[in-house]
Parts: structure tokens; C-alpha cells; sequence
């Protein structure tokens, strides 16, 4: 060992950055080949061979908005799960009468979602 | 005496957070927001909280970032925002804050605060998980229904109102 | 180790950062922003005073886990405003929504 | 600290010879995630070809053209970089690389056998998933950043799928969890000396395959990228290195889920015989990066209000059930 007393996870982020470095270095040493003076044509976005009309950001996909509220809520339900099942047996009841409401109070939502995403109707 | 591992990941989050408020793009604004969050995900990591510190990065980065960058892209662009002239009273008094509360209070008294040491079984995994979920069981289902109000809330005040 | 107030001191310029931008910034959104960074404040401050104790309390770590719960909540629901104030205005400078003004 | 030598010269040999900095530059670290993710792209090719009745990459070297994949590399490294001219830059370039990053990143987290793992993390499994939580903001601003309309929409897309097939994701794994009592991803191959998981876990490794293939975004769960429709999604603009990056990301993304799954469900490094730890754990990489390779040539594209809803109904509620099935099992065999 290098060093002792260092969380493993400090390791482990020192390695994420040093790949990160490696990485932004072999990018360096590629991006190399460069026109200095590149035409209209060449630096138009792309789109399919046409010619681009109108903004770039348009055709906003907004219908399944109610599954991105999900994500945020299931996360947070994923998350307290996570620390329950690390404790599964020492817990006991106590313990898991608390989850098993979380979890079946926050069906109630999901549904309402279903209900909503993607019927146009409603966005 | 001072970790460079803590001074860079300070520097960043704040510099981050400053970003966030200052940038005039809100999509580079969101994405500050995201590496301010991740440095104090990392300062968690320094105090021994691990899992609050993978609790924030799914939570907030995975989840609340990509939220907020959702409804910027939804908005769109916004004009430029006018200075207003409270401006520079509040400039002031957040400088303040900041000098007085953080580095002149809590640096001048840095004996009266020793060194976090690491905790060993204390506070481990399991003994987060029995906190959590036999003491404070009755408060995670109060929260439960505040996350359904809240979310049930939000669809309704997105969804269109149908004529 | 790092002695626990530097974090006190970063957890304090987050605030004034935080309280800054909610009072001097028009966009909604970048209030939101704000918000979140005070959160994120009061997080860090409860996790390093929760070290305080020997051997440390992990009462502090759950009280996170609850305020980064509501936090996350608490964004959904301004965001959502911000898509409605959006749809009604077409534009989220909060100064200009003046609707229920007399 | 362990003791440097004083001058420069034999200090920079002792750090480079040190096991850290071997294991983060060679195995499993930065050199084999770049060879293993250009013989991927090599394999997917050449195994789609075989499904198809076609014969794929045969020209560059004898066996089979295997080298074909380097020689693309070195094609489209030495590409201009053309960046459109209405694009963000700072996301334009950033994003690809630290969607490498970050399948970089996961790989790190894998033991592959009782030495040849980079940090043995407490909390692994929780740290792997989180990771993966970041790559829609990635996704999203790639998409985002190039100001085209095709980009935009498949980064779109690319949002609402791999939120949405996250918590399956998350859910599948906790039966794993549950089973084992621990995050740590070393402590869980050892649970599985008595008995894999893939056994009791059978649904839960069901959910987890298909969900991690749509976090991959392959066939059947490619819309982000949809050739036909929307041209490559949010990597229609990229040019040179940055679409080599933006691809390589995808297949470092196939080796870490491959791994997670035969780490988690599979035993890992555990096996029989006088084989090497290693190799069992490669091994079954292997199989299970083939066996998603071959559902690219076996199944279609679905559409995206039908990948939702399964994904919110079907795999969330076999999700929630698998974990109900788990906890009695546990509860009422405490003998497992």
C-alpha cells in the first residue's frame, strides 16, 4: 500500500482522475489536425445531408415529463431500500414495516403518472 | 496541517457554486451546480459519510441536475437579466456572511474543533441502517407522504389545463 | 486529517453564495439554484458537527438522508411551477409576474 | 507513507513499478479497457455479420480481422475535427470524454480476482449504480450542445430511457444485496461460495440483463441512437476522435455491465479446477458480452412510449416483486 488511513473511496475518485487526465491529454495530442480557415459550408450542422432551416433546439419532447418526477422519487425510494437490505436479518420487523409502507405509499403516485404520460391531451 | 486533497475539492465546489449563480448561460449555471454538488459529495467522503455521499451524487446530480437542465432546455434561452439594485447591498452582506461566520469565526477558534478522526464500527453501514430505519422508522413513513404530496403536486401544476 | 472548521468555513461561503443569489438574481430558475446551494449548506454543516461527538453521532447522517429526500422534492415542485409560470407568461422573471397585483 | 527513494530518477521507477499504479495503468486499469473495448467493437461486428449471413471484418490480418477495429481507431484519431459552427463547444468536446471517463470509471469498481482490483470500496455496488445515474446529464448535454435537431431528440430520448430503465436497474440488484448482507463487491463474490445468486436471484438477473442493455442503449433499446430515424441520435454531429469516444464509451459500458452481472449473479472470480481466478472471471465476461452482442441480431427496435411503460410497469413491478420474493426466502430460510 502507498499510503495507509486513506478511505478506499478517496483511492478510488484518485483513479477516476487520473483517467480523466490520460484522457484529456491523448485528446490534446489528437486534436492536432486543424483547418485554420474552414469554409461555411464544412462548419454547417449536419441534419441528414439537408440544409438546416429554423433553430436547432426545437421538437421539445415534453409528454413523458411525469416519468422524469418518477425518477426523482424512486431514487430517494431506491436509495432508503438500499440501506435496508444491507441490514436485512439484524433488522427484523421493526425495521421493515417502516419500508413495506414507504414502498406501497409511493404506488400511489406511479399510478397518477401512468395516468398522465403520453396522452397528448394533457401536455 | 491542511490536505490538498480537501483544498482542491473546497476550491472547486465553491468556484462551482459561484458558477452557478453567476454564469450567464443557465445550462453551464445547472452544470456547476452539478460539479458543486459533487465536491460536497467529496467533503462527505472526507468526513466518513459515504453513503450520504452516494445518496447525494444518485440523488442530486443523477436526479435533481437532470431536472433542472430538462426545464432550462424547456424554457429556453432567457434575455439577458437586468442588474438589479439591491444588487450591491447584498453583494456586500454575502461577503460578510461569508468572512465573519466562516473564515474569521470558525478558523480563529480551529483548536476548539479538533481533527474529525475516523470513526472505525461506530459509524459504519449498519449501524446507519438501524438508525434509520428502527428509530426513525414512523419518520420515514411521514416523509413518504410528503414525497407523494409533493410529487402529485408537481404533475398536476405541469399538465395542461384542459379546456 | 482536516481540522472540521475549514468545512464549517465552506459550508458558510455555500450559504453566502446561496443567500446572494436569491435575493439579488430575477430568473426563477437560478433561484432554485440558490436554494439548492443553501441546502447543500446546511447538509455539510449538520454532517461535520455530527463528527463532533466521540464516537461521532449517526443521527446526523440520517437527517441528511431526510433533508437530501425533501431537497430533491422541494426542486421538483419549483420546477414544476417554473414549466407553469412558463406556459402562463412564456417567460419566468419573477419580477414581471405581477398577475395578482391590484 | 512508504519510504521514496531521494532522487528523482529511481523514484519515478519505484511509483511505476508500484502494484497501484500497474493495476491503473495496465490491468484492469487504462491500457486493457482501451485494447478490450476495440476487439468489442471487433466482436460486435463480426457476430452481428454472423447472425446476418454476412462475414464482417476480414481483411486486416489473418485472424478474421481482428486488428479491423484498430485500424478504424487509428482512422478516425487522425480525422479533422470538425466542430459545427452554432455548437456549444465546451459540451460539444467535454461530454464523449467524460462519458469515458466515467465507463472507465466503473470498471475500476470490478474485482476481476482477489488482487487485480483497483479499490475495494465499501459501498461498491451503490457507487457502480450511482455512476451510471450520471451518464443521461452527459447524454443529454452532448445532445444538447450540438444545435442540431437529430442530436437534440436523441439526447432527449436517451433522457427518458436510461432514467426510466435506472430503477429497475437499482431495484434488480438490491435482491443481491439482500442475499449477501453487503455492498462491497469482493464480499459479495464470496457470499456466492455456497451456491451463485443467479439461482435464487433468477428474475432479479432477468431484469438486471435487460435493463443494463438499455442503459448501454444496444438494440432492442437503441432509440437515443436509431440509425434509421434519427441518424445516430446525439452522436450525429460528432466528428473523428469525438465519435470514437462517444462509440468506445458504449462498448467500455458493455465490458463494465458484463462484468457487474458475472461479479453480482455469476460468482465472479470463483470457479473450479486449477484456472486462475482471473480467468473464470474473464470467462465469463466473455459469455455474457456475447450473449448481448447476439440480442442486437435476434430482436428489433421497440418505440419509446412502449419502452416507458414496460420499463415503469412491467420491469418496476417484477422488480418489487422480485425483492418481496427475496425477503421471504431470507425471512423464511435463514439458512441460505
Amino acid at each position: 500500500m502507498v499510503a495507509e488511513g486513506i478511505p478506499e473511496l478517496v483511492y478510488y475518485l484518485g483513479f477516476v482522475l487520473v483517467n480523466t487526465l490520460a484522457l484529456v491529454l491523448i485528446l490534446i495530442l489528437l486534436v492536432s489536425p486543424r483547418d485554420r480557415k474552414p469554409t461555411p459550408e464544412k462548419r454547417a450542422p449536419f441534419e441528414s445531408g439537408q440544409i438546416a432551416v429554423g433553430r436547432g433546439r426545437t421538437r421539445f419532447i415534453i409528454q413523458y415529463y411525469p416519468y422524469l418526477l418518477m425518477f426523482v422519487v424512486y431514487d430517494v425510494v431506491a436509495m432508503f431500500l438500499f440501506a435496508w437490505a444491507l441490514n436485512l436479518r439484524a433488522l427484523g420487523a421493526a425495521g421493515t414495516v417502516p419500508v413495506f409502507i414507504f414502498v406501497t405509499v409511493l404506488l400511489v403516485p406511479l399510478g397518477y403518472a401512468l395516468h398522465l404520460a403520453n396522452r397528448p391531451e394533457n401536455w | 496541517m491542511t490536505d490538498p486533497a480537501f483544498v482542491v475539492i473546497a476550491a472547486a465546489t465553491v468556484i462551482g457554486a459561484i458558477m452557478a449563480v453567476e454564469a450567464r448561460d443557465l445550462v453551464y449555471g445547472a452544470a456547476s451546480l452539478g460539479i458543486s454538488f459533487l465536491g460536497v459529495a467529496a467533503l462527505f467522503i472526507l468526513l466518513d459519510a459515504t453513503y450520504v455521499a452516494v445518496f447525494q451524487i444518485a440523488v442530486y446530480i443523477g436526479a435533481v441536475v437532470v431536472l433542472i437542465l430538462f426545464t432550462v432546455m424547456l424554457v429556453g434561452p432567457v434575455k439577458g437579466e437586468a442588474p438589479m439594485e439591491l444588487k450591491r447591498t447584498s453583494l456586500f452582506a454575502a461577503v460578510l456572511v461569508s468572512m465573519f461566520l466562516g473564515i474569521g469565526g470558525s478558523l480563529a477558534n480551529a483548536n476548539a474543533f479538533p481533527g474529525a478522526d475516523m470513526c472505525g464500527a461506530s459509524c459504519d453501514l449498519q449501524k446507519l441502517s438501524q438508525t434509520l430505519l428502527v428509530n426513525y422508522g414512523t419518520q420515514l413513513e411521514v416523509l413518504s407522504f410528503v414525497l407523494v404530496a409533493a410529487v402529485i403536486g408537481a404533475l398536476t401544476l405541469a399538465k395542461a389545463e384542459k379546456d | 486529517m482536516e481540522p472540521l472548521s475549514s468545512f464549517f468555513a465552506v459550508s458558510a461561503i455555500l450559504l453566502g453564495i446561496g443567500v446572494y443569489g436569491m435575493t439579488t438574481k430575477r430568473s426563477a430558475i437560478r433561484i432554485i439554484f440558490s436554494v439548492e446551494l443553501v441546502y447543500n449548506a446546511a447538509n455539510l454543516n449538520i454532517i461535520a458537527f455530527s463528527r463532533l461527538r466521540n464516537p461521532p453521532l449517526v443521527t446526523g447522517q440520517v437527517l441528511v438522508l431526510f433533508s437530501i429526500s425533501l431537497a430533491a422534492m422541494e426542486a421538483a415542485v419549483g420546477l414544476a411551477i417554473i414549466i407553469l409560470a412558463f406556459r402562463l407568461n412564456a417567460d419566468i422573471d419573477l419580477r414581471k409576474m405581477t398577475k395578482l397585483k391590484g | 507513507m512508504v519510504d521514496l527513494p531521494p532522487d528523482p530518477i529511481s523514484m519515478t521507477i519505484a511509483i511505476m513499478t508500484s502494484p497501484l499504479f500497474l493495476k491503473i495503468a495496465i490491468f484492469p486499469g487504462l491500457t486493457s479497457i482501451g485494447i478490450i473495448a476495440a476487439v468489442l467493437t471487433w466482436l460486435d461486428r463480426k457476430i452481428t455479420a454472423r447472425v446476418q449471413l454476412r462475414i464482417g471484418p476480414q481483411y486486416v490480418s489473418p485472424l478474421g480481422g481482428i486488428l479491423q477495429s484498430f485500424a478504424d481507431l487509428i482512422k478516425l484519431a487522425f480525422k479533422e475535427l470538425i466542430i459545427p459552427e452554432k455548437a456549444d463547444r465546451f459540451f460539444f468536446v467535454l461530454a464523449p470524454v467524460f462519458g469515458l471517463v466515467l465507463g472507465a470509471g466503473l470498471i475500476g469498481l470490478i474485482p476481476f480476482s482477489p488482487e487485480s482490483l483497483i479499490s475495494n470500496v465499501e459501498v461498491g455496488l451503490p457507487v457502480f449504480l450511482a455512476f451510471v445515474t450520471l451518464s443521461p446529464t452527459l447524454v443529454l448535454l452532448a445532445g444538447w450542445s450540438a444545435n442540431s435537431k437529430y442530436p437534440f431528440i436523441g439526447g432527449l430520448r436517451s433522457l427518458f430511457q436510461q432514467t426510466g430503465y435506472e430503477i429497475p436497474l437499482w431495484l434488480s440488484s438490491l435482491g443481491v444485496v439482500m442475499m449477501a448482507g453487503t455492498f462491497n463487491l469482493t464480499k459479495i463474490i464470496q457470499a456466492q461460495s455456497t451456491g451463485w445468486f443467479i439461482i435464487p436471484q433468477l428474475l432479479g438477473a432477468i431484469i438486471f440483463l435487460v435493463t443494463s442493455v438499455a442503459e448501454q442503449e444496444r438494440i432492442p433499446f437503441d432509440l437515443p441512437e436509431a440509425e434509421p430515424e434519427i441518424i445516430m441520435g446525439w452522436q450525429a454531429e460528432y466528428p473523428g476522435f469525438l465519435f470514437l469516444a462517444a462509440q468506445g464509451a458504449g462498448f467500455v459500458k458493455l465490458y463494465a455491465f458484463s462484468a457487474l452481472f458475472t461479479t453480482i449473479y455469476l460468482g465472479g472470480y470463483l470457479g473450479p479446477g486449477p484456472l486462475p481466478p482471473l480467468f473464470w472471471s474473464l470467462f465469463k465476461t466473455t459469455i455474457m458480452v456475447v450473449l448481448v452482442i447476439l440480442l442486437r441480431g435476434a430482436f428489433g427496435r421497440v418505440r419509446l412510449d412502449q419502452l416507458l411503460r414496460y420499463g415503469w410497469t412491467l420491469l418496476l413491478g417484477l422488480a418489487i416483486v422480485n425483492i418481496g420474493i427475496t425477503y421471504f426466502l431470507i425471512v423464511g430460510f435463514p439458512t441460505i
